[in-house]
């Protein structure tokens, strides 16, 4: 999601977001004490990142989920490309990756902490596997959209199947693709909190969330957290964003949307 | 190429995977190599899944889940396409709603317990976290659809002056499906991964619950024999969702042969 | 009666690196009725006065009226045949159905005989089932056209419309034009790069210079409503008018009217 | 080993007589809660370090993470409440030693609460309510099951409903559940927030004085616990110096609130349980009963097995 | 010595409700250095011919000869004008881009240097740091033979290259093509729908039947390899060989060569 381009229309609506949880949270609609409500989450938040730990911790779970994505998509762009353009690898692989996709990254933790243990090797693993599928579908599904005029256009003037890939397919994807990687970015962040959430051993920001809710209702460092994902997320993909207007500039809608 | 070569092709991967996974098992078995325990071989996990998914447990927490699943997928779907149309088309509601979905859609569902409990309560979460989590796919992937409709079909859809209904339903979804049908598919295993999580809160049955119970309690075939229900279950919903996505972009050039030919360089 | 009238009207398309204005100062008018057929040289901006004319952009300058009333978005009553036919279609829609796609305050029958109608009148009776991209490239730009004709605008843009046929369909679809225009009173204007063209059919030729677009000449054509291929284009004065129209667009200084 | 203590050669501590450790740095899986407050004492003590030991704290998310990441090497010890490993040893996973005792129940400390309102007001109200608890086959709900077994309640018609004890409180305010069993320090917080109220002790009866959790290592050929005697022995020493001390309200206080992220004024009203100060076969034997009792572990397991030949203080 | 060699070509798209044969038992040759206009009927096939051609459609029937080699894939030294320009270019590419896109085995300077000589060969000097669609309908055709001018084919096919730029570009546009044709005797194969343009411009003209297309004649066209719009036009050769291809078009049955 993009072109939000006047930055107080997109403040509006963070900020009402935000004023409901207030009000819901100050009158009895919610326990109160229980989802506590931002006036006091966001200095909460504030105070934390002071922490050299806390920030020590948000570093590591940032760390571990870009390395993840820059992973996830030098192995789901190539394979996503082949996949999309030779139909009896594309049917011979398929079976395998629809039995794979299903099966939830947190249903591993287990097996992938005994197989690699508690450090970073383990959630960085679980977050490939779970931030590959979107950017290799969105790169399988943009390919079947390229016009194939373009095919023709580039194979006529003697393009091999490598080029078509490089220079048309890819291009043409791209901005699909982008998208793929912004989705599979929050997958990422998610499975890497969840499993030093589920697991632990590492520290991150999931560590420092699953110690502050075990001893009692520390909710306002546990929402805070929360929130700090949410807006490492909105940061991520505002760059992300940014980046596809830059490379993207073709691909702009010419027309105005209503 | 007939049928039988296509359905080898389908499945002679799947197959060769399944047998060298059972053999290194096997052999990890034979050799008595540490955590073999964690990892039975497929045969084992086989038999076990047989008596596991055929017995009261089918009715118990196998069909729960399920339907937990699809109607979470099926709802998240319909928000995403209903917003994707909205936030792709309108530069207003992006403006409005984006930042918030962005943040949102940031927040693992781990961690967005909290609210879900504060709003809905730990035994009834299940169903909004699936919703919540499979909506994303289809609405940023509906977005990027809607906002890519060819420039020329939009001037001659306003040309015409086609009513709204047309216009999103005529013009913009049509243009979006391919993308949209993208989506979906993500979608659905996201759904049924949130079915996993969800159920390890509050629930008191589902397939989830299920798995989990199995590997606190050290039972790591019948931990597999989930795994394996879990993908099988995927790889079913998935074809169904491919027949149905097959029949609504039968208009799409790319189902002729020739263009098939010209896909592979033919 | 003016139906059309457009005045001082101008446009600039901004980009990034710079921008470039497209057509500037354009003044002329259009009865009820009247086809007049708009030359120019490629690029001039002739498409880009179509799109200000259907309120597809909103002009830089100037304002362009229809029945006197300012034009503020897409005018009802309207239709366009896009110079880019290919694109203009709906992939996912048969034939049938792209052209009956407008239609939609009518009954459903009374679609379907309009459809069946405009498609036999551009002779693609047989072609109803298949989708766009199972057509040839004239076959194309005939199903734009039949949609177009299926919808009976008052008023019809058409940019470039027979270039992507052969010379035998072309002269049909041209007299096809006339005598629809004859019998529902259609206001017409019409883009070609085909100055035989543009004589043959128009009642008036609008003659632009080269971009920015300016108005260089207006032609009357005294040809007559009823024409016809081989007597019309045979004859005198559509030979001299020819000459003119050709003349004016390479610049010669020729001043009519 | 290159990790080994060949290369800690200052120190063999206060107690040299045990001879040198054969792994000076020991990595230890913990939870952040009361149950190892002693612990981190004995780090921040410096105990440990008396005995020649470089204690590495490593924090779980729960006991089965703290005990996959014993089987998997990453740690040398565990901290886990006891069902956990006696499962997985009854299955055979592994052979889990216990290397200490961390906490026994006393009154107070693993109760069954309700809201105010609630149906649920004592013993024999339970069966057909839902009562939460953090899973099945733990602690919370073999030792409820237990106490009303005794009393002739029918357990088996409890509802139990899994959920975290962060998600217990709201949820019993909401009506969700009829009540929840929970263990301090939740059992003062359920009472603070929502003025929640004792339907009956956990650890009461059969189950009175229940050893809670340990701390357990990997027994066999090459294993931490086989290869290095003289570090359990080292490390059970440290420890034991700082359970001892936990009789000391004040010493343990200031460990809740930096560890187990419990806040003060609840840490100050927290019912302190019993830190074992020795490692008893037998006490823990009765774990391993209470689970076969009530089927979860099939056929008899001798705890005994499982305490490490060189414990100093059987 | 033939370039090319056409030999009982036959095409039918097979699509779920039923087939359609476009061409059928074609058979013609094209030597070294000619440049022969295809002309028929729209959807008669001419853009099937062009593609089997240049080996992206396999034929049904028959075989397409280049150099005496049977085509079986894309031939090496081709290049196409599509007749969909506009989405024949690459819309992430800005013009000059498009226009080097096929010379990838040149270095950078020389790559530069042809696009620059070729964008000026069409008149679009000015518009290469823009993308496609800033361009109007005609400048995206010439850009488009602009990227196949640069590449120097041994092979040109073209499909109505000229059929959306105005009446002198288009002049313009013929000449530079008959100039390219003698400098680098490159064989051309284009279709047009303009008449006139197909016998200006071949040493042959392909008449076409309808649908499905065969070979109705394939005439000589003994005007000499220099030509000049305004004498050549005016010659007698010149209006009698027009009549004789329009008759043919129209079905009337003559015989030649
Ligand atoms: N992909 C396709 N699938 C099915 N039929 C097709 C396809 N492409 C073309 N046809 C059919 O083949 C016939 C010939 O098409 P072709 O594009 O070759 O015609 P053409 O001679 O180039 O016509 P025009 O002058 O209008 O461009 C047409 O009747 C068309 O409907
Ligand atoms: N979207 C756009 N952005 C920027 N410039 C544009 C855009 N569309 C057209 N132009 C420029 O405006 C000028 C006029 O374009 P227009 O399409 O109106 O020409 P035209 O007269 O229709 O030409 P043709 O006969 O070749 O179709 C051209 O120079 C073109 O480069
Ligand atoms: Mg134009
Ligand atoms: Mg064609």
């Amino acid at each position: 999601m993009s072109g939000a381009p006047r930055v107080p229309a997109s403040l509006v609506g963070l900020v009402g977001f935000f004023a409901i949880w207030e009000v819901a949270s100050r009158t009895d609609l919610v326990p109160g004490y229980y989802l506590r409500p931002p006036s006091v989450v966001l200095p909460t938040m504030v105070t934390l990142l002071g922490d050299p730990e806390f920030v020590r911790a948000v570093v590591a779970t940032l760390a571990a989920t870009l390395l993840a994505l820059v992973i996830a998509v030098l192995i789901a762009v190539p394979a996503g490309l082949v996949l999309g353009s030779v139909p009896p690898v594309r049917r011979a692989v398929m079976t395998l990756v629809e039995f794979l996709r299903p099966i939830p990254s947190v249903a591993l933790i287990p097996l992938a902490l005994l197989t690699f243990g508690t450090g970073p090797d383990t959630k960085i693993t679980l977050a490939v596997y779970g931030a590959l599928w979107p950017i290799l579908f969105n790169t399988m599904y943009a390919l079947d959209e390229v016009d194939p005029l373009h095919v023709e256009t580039a194979r006529a003037f003697g393009t091999g199947r490598l080029g078509l890939l490089g220079r048309v397919a890819l291009p043409s994807a791209a901005p699909f693709v982008l998208t793929g990687v912004r989705l599979s970015f929050a997958i990422a962040l998610a499975v890497v909190i969840s499993t030093e959430l589920f697991s632990g051993g590492t520290i991150g920001l999931g560590q420092v969330v699953n110690v502050a809710s075990g001893g009692g209702l520390n909710m306002d460092t546990v929402l805070a957290g929360t929130v700090l994902a949410g807006l490492i997320g909105y940061g991520a993909n505002a760059g992300l964003e940014l980046l596809h207007r830059k490379a993207f500039a073709w691909s702009q809608p010419k027309v105005g949307a209503e | 190429m007939n049928r039988v070569t296509r359905t080898a092709q389908r499945w002679v991967v799947f197959a060769v995977a399944v047998g060298l996974w059972e053999l290194v098992t096997q052999l990890a078995k034979a050799a008595e190599a540490e955590k073999s325990f964690f990892f039975p071989p497929p045969s084992e996990i086989a038999l076990t899944a047989k008596d596991l998914w055929f017995s009261s447990a089918f009715g118990d927490h196998i069909v729960p889940g399920i339907s937990r699943m699809l109607g979470g997928w099926a709802l998240a779907g319909v928000i995403g396409i209903a917003l994707g149309i909205l936030l792709g088309r309108s530069r207003r509601a992006m403006a409005y709603l984006g930042a918030v979905f962005n943040f949102l859609r940031s927040i693992p569902p781990p961690l967005l317990v909290p609210f879900f409990v504060a709003a809905v309560g730990p035994t009834n979460m299940q169903f909004p976290t699936i919703v919540f989590g499979a909506i994303w796919p289809v609405l940023l992937n509906t977005v990027d659809g809607a906002r890519g409709v060819d420039a020329t079909k939009v001037e001659t859809a306003r040309v015409f002056r086609l009513s709204r209904a047309q216009w999103t339903f005529g013009v913009v979804l049509p243009s979006a499906l391919p993308k949209v049908f993208a989506g979906l598919r993500l979608s659905l295993s996201i759904a049924l991964i949130l079915m996993v999580i969800s159920e390890l809160i509050g629930s008191a049955n589902g397939i989830g619950n299920q798995l989990v119970r199995a590997q606190r309690d050290y039972e790591p075939t019948a931990m597999w024999a989930w795994i394996v229900l879990l993908g099988v279950l995927g790889y079913l919903f998935n074809t169904l969702l491919l027949v149905l996505e097959r029949r609504a972009l039968a208009w799409q050039p790319r189902h002729s042969l020739e263009t098939q030919a010209l896909a592979t360089g033919g | 009666m003016n139906m059309l009238e457009v005045d001082g009207l101008g446009h600039t398309y901004k980009g990034k690196d710079g921008s470039h204005t497209a057509i500037d100062g354009l003044d002329f008018t259009v009865g009820a009725g009247e086809l007049v057929c708009v030359v120019g040289p490629s690029g001039c901006g002739k498409s880009t006065l179509l799109r200000t004319i259907a309120g597809l952009i909103r002009p830089s300058r100037g304002t362009v009226s229809l029945h006197g009333n300012k034009v503020d978005g897409v005018p009802s009553d309207l239709a366009v045949v896009f110079q880019d036919y290919s694109r203009s279609l709906f992939p996912w829609l048969s034939v049938t159905r792209n052209v009956e796609f407008p239609l939609r305050t009518l009954s459903r029958t009374e679609r379907e005989a309009r459809a069946v109608e405009a498609l036999a009148a551009v002779g693609l009776s047989t072609a109803g089932k298949k989708y766009p991209w199972q057509l040839s490239g004239g076959m194309q730009q005939r199903v734009a056209i039949a949609r177009a004709l299926a919808y009976r605008p008052s008023l019809l843009l058409m940019d470039e419309p027979f270039a992507s046929v052969d010379a035998q369909t072309r002269f049909e679809l041209e007299d096809l034009l006339l005598r629809i225009r004859r019998e529902q009173d259609t206001t017409v204007l019409l883009v070609t790069h085909d100055i035989d063209e543009s004589v043959y059919l128009g009642d008036r030729v609008l003659v632009l210079s080269k971009s920015p677009a300016t108005v260089v000449a207006h032609l009357d054509v005294p040809l007559g409503p009823v024409r016809d291929q081989i007597t019309t284009r045979a004859s005198d004065d559509f030979v001299e008018l020819r000459a003119k129209v050709a003349g004016l667009l390479q610049g010669a200084p020729v001043t009519v009217r | 080993g290159l990790l080994g203590g060949d290369d800690n050669t200052t120190s063999s501590g206060s107690t040299g007589s045990a001879g040198a450790v054969e792994k000076a740095k020991v990595k230890v899986g913990v939870l952040p809660v009361v149950d190892v407050a002693p612990f981190y004492r004995a780090i921040e003590q410096g105990y440990f370090r008396d005995q020649g030991l470089d204690v590495e704290p490593v924090v779980m998310a729960s006991g089965a993470a703290s005990i996959n990441a014993v089987l998997s090497g990453d740690v040398d010890i565990a901290f886990s409440s006891y069902p956990a490993p006696l499962l997985a040893q009854s299955k055979k996973v592994a052979e889990f030693k216990i290397v200490a005792d961390a906490l026994t129940a006393k009154p107070g400390h693993i109760v069954v609460v309700a809201p105010p309102n609630s149906p649920l007001k004592k013993p024999t109200d339970a069966p057909g309510k839902k009562i939460a608890i953090t899973a099945r086959n733990t602690m919370t709900d073999l030792a409820p099951m237990s106490v009303l077994k005794t009393q002739g309640v029918d357990y088996t018609q409890v509802e139990w409903r899994e959920m975290t004890f962060a998600e217990m409180i709201p949820a019993m305010e909401r009506g969700e559940v009829d009540g929840a069993v929970v263990v301090e320090p939740w059992v003062t917080t359920a009472m603070k927030k929502i003025g929640a109220v004792p339907v009956f002790d956990g650890a009461s009866g059969p189950t009175a004085e229940m050893p809670m959790s340990g701390y357990v290592a990997i027994g066999g050929t090459g294993k931490f616990a086989s290869t290095s005697p003289n570090t359990i022995a080292a490390f059970q020493r440290g420890l034991a110096k700082a359970q001892a001390e936990a009789t000391d309200r004040t010493k343990v206080e200031p460990m809740f609130v930096k560890y187990a992220k419990i806040d003060q004024q609840t840490a100050q009203l927290v019912t302190i349980a019993t830190y074992s100060t020795s490692l008893e076969a037998n006490r823990i034997q009765r774990v391993a009963n209470l689970m076969q009792e009530f089927g979860v572990i099939k056929g008899n397991l001798d705890v005994a097995s499982m305490i490490p030949s060189s414990t100093s203080n059987k």
